[in-house]
């Protein structure tokens, strides 16, 4: 179950994960979140938040095939 | 660089001369608020910081800083252009890294514009930082 | 001019670009906050202004401005450098003349000193205008 | 009685007194005052400070031979 969506990984958590992108399955944006924190359990100390297609997520989301997941650690720019 | 908000590199005094220039037929406006950010030399338990490798989500970037300007033209009426521009890459210490500047028919809404448009970039543009020493 | 803190005519871009490399080899700096005024083209009573000149009581210029900027050092601990130059004579509408820059270590002290400093430049410099339409 | 003082004018008090600077006699600033508003009736419309010897005068102050006083209608920099 679930639909192929592509995973962005950017600042700390791209080193944490050790790549900037992947495809993963996931029906929804909570096991997905899920899913990526037990995958690299050295995401658990970054306070990442995630985008969807662009737009930070406020709240849970269904997932659709192509879905662009981003995970973003506290922004830095400045 | 295919996105108007970043630049590759430091924003390096060439380009902001360039980017001071914008908005410059624009005789109604009274006031010019510009904010440099710029990479400092920190000592730190790492050592001395001789450079900042920032990298951001470019393809977001856009989208929020498109956001920061409506939120200040929306705030402050008086304002006539809002410019901003973020390094991605390397900036070395001493060099500059995002570039801010208001137009303004007066000194007031100008101002505080250019400080809350930098308080949203630091908010909201999706650009992270790695220190090299 | 003998008056740091004065100069002949407009404030030209050129001017700026000279001005703004001051202090570009402290890389202690990591906010660089600038203020620039400019004459705008208001539409009045008396018709479209077509350019302002301003007088000074230059000997009293260099005084005030060195206490101005002794006010900013001492509210503003972070504050790393200030510049301050005001035209003396015709600068026409859409050119600049007023121009403040401060440096700071941080942004927080540099755009708030920005802003005092501008506040008090108005408020202390003893400098008169005259349109011209 | 009084010493000689030199009297500068500046913008619209330039204007008012249709000239910049003259020497002019008095012992204080407050009759220095009256006596320059007497003789330029124009310069009632104008807010006028005083400096003495490029500071801002806050009061009355007796004047010395040499002093230099401006007229100062408010400031308009910026």
């Amino acid at each position: 179950m679930g639909v192929e969506v592509r995973i962005l990984y950017f600042g700390a958590a791209q080193e944490a994960a050790g790549k900037s992108e992947e495809l993963l399955t996931a029906d929804n944006t909570t096991t997905l979140r899920t899913a990526i924190l037990e995958k690299y359990p050295a995401l658990a100390g970054i306070p990442f938040r995630m985008a969807l297609n662009r737009n930070l997520l406020k709240g849970d989301s269904l997932l659709a095939e192509n879905d662009i997941i981003a995970i973003l650690p506290p922004f830095q720019g400045g | 660089m295919k996105n108007r908000y970043l630049t590759a590199g430091p924003i390096t005094p060439l380009l902001i001369s360039e980017l001071m220039t914008l908005g410059n037929d624009d005789a109604g406006a009274g006031a010019v608020s510009v904010f440099i950010g710029k990479v400092r030399d920190d000592e730190t338990d790492s050592g001395r910081v001789k450079a900042i490798e920032y990298s951001a989500y470019e393809e977001m970037v856009s989208g929020e800083a498109e956001e920061i300007v409506r939120i200040v033209r929306a705030a402050f009426s008086d304002v006539r252009s809002v410019i901003i521009v973020h390094s991605v890459g390397i900036v070395r210490s001493g060099e500059a890294s995002l570039f801010i500047m208001i137009t303004s028919g007066h000194r007031d809404h100008g101002t505080r514009a250019c400080r809350h448009t930098l308080e949203m970039v630091k908010e909201k543009l999706p650009v992270w930082k790695k220190e090299i020493y």
